[in-house]
């Protein structure tokens, strides 16, 4: 049995924190210790950050959160209408260099805290990120 | 969510101390870059960025870090991270930017 | 201009923390001050543990919190489909006498701490409750 | 959400004393309610609750404390709170339990 909970929210820097104070109250419920919490949070929140900085067309629009917790897992899920983008032209992050770059983190990061990450992408439509965490990594 | 932020400079090290509270995320990450880049004009000296009460940082608050770290090479100064919690530690040892940025994290 | 939040939670008692914390972020964002957060905090989960106690016929579904921001206000309410009741036997707690009761409390509380309440329940359906809180009260 | 709960009998002036840090709201009230019972059912005596680090309580955490109000009263015994936060004691005011419950706030 997994419970369901959804969050629709404005596509807004001043919301982002309160998805993340959300998120990390349900995985601690859901029995995740604390570094597992932070990873989720970490996670969770560079999703949203990229839907309120790449969404372009409408930026109040809103975006959907869905999360699924149970059997031993959280799987949460950022859902946009914001536009979308190629996914085949992102490229990893050169880490580990002496000049790094700004930006370019946020994926990297996601794709690092997470135990799984599913991308799809539509151009011109929007973006979804399923990202799962199992509460102990086999 | 909210971010505090003090700084003084050290004439005897000849250094910033910045002393950063709270969260530094997308809605507060501007406020942060304001500081840095606000210190470095005032005086062009290293930053130690002091982060024993920071509890929260992701990518748009590195990059911030990133951005002030590259605009002050070329007079080479340095901005340093001092005493990071562990979820921070994690994500600069992940993004190898404990390298370039910790002296001793 | 106002923002328009929505939460879908399943109506159990431990997500009714999750709820809470979302929305103080959010009363907190708004503007409002720390004894008018801890008001709005209180009300809402007040409203949730309605859900979560007295919704019979299937605990394990969700009910909505929407929330509205902006307009020197926010307005949240809290919809279920637990059943609802008979507001006609609502009775106002017996207060400051020396055997209090020990229920009883909840919707007399949520009217103190806010500004607007209105009620409606649909017997065989379910409940809804809304909350307006203003920034600066009149 | 959590509710961390202890108990000490203080024999000198036989009462328990009671320490709530957290929260006590429909998840956690169970917890309290057992606590509260449990200490009761040990010794029949008056019981401090301290509650300095409480954060919150809502309608169902006061339904606890006044469900072992009640079951106290026939031995004559008292529940009393002790140093509650400001946002507590609008609530107790807010309901008159201050009256019954408290001697201080
Ligand atoms: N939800 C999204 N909507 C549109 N574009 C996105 C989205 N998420 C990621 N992208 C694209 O992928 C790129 C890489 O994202 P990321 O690794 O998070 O780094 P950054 O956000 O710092 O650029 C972004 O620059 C953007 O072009
Ligand atoms: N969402 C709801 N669904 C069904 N019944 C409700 C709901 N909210 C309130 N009630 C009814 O109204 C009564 C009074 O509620 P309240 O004042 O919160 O006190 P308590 O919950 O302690 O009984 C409840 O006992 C219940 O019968």
């Amino acid at each position: 049995m997994t419970d369901i909970l959804k969050f629709s929210i404005p596509g807004k820097p001043e919301y982002v924190g309160t998805v993340r104070l959300a998120i990390s109250s349900l995985a601690n419920c859901a029995g995740f210790d604390i570094e597992a919490v932070e990873d989720i949070k970490v996670a969770v929140s560079e999703a949203c950050t990229n839907v309120v900085c790449h969404g372009k067309p409408n930026r109040e629009e809103c975006y959907e959160v869905d999360c699924e917790v149970g059997d031993g897992r959280i799987t949460i899920s950022v859902v946009d209408r914001a536009g979308g983008y190629d996914m085949a032209n992102y490229q990893r992050p050169v880490l580990d260099c002496d000049c790094p770059k700004e930006g370019g983190l946020g994926l990297f990061i996601i794709k690092a805290l997470m135990d799984e990450v599913d991308i799809f992408s539509e151009i011109g439509m929007g973006t979804s990120i399923k990202m799962v965490k199992y509460l102990s990594r086999i | 969510m909210s971010l505090q932020l003090q700084s003084s400079y050290n004439n005897e090290l000849d250094q910033w101390e910045l002393t950063a509270k709270g969260e530094v995320d997308i809605s507060t990450a501007p406020q942060l870059r304001k500081y840095l880049d606000g210190a470095y004009q005032e005086k062009k000296a290293d930053i130690l960025l002091l982060l024993d009460e920071l509890n929260y940082i992701d990518s748009t608050g590195l990059g911030v870090i990133i951005g002030a770290f590259g605009r002050m090479q070329e007079s080479e100064n340095r901005i340093k991270l001092v005493n990071p919690r562990d979820n921070i530690k994690k994500l600069l040892s992940i993004t190898s930017l404990d390298r370039i940025l910790c002296s001793d994290c």
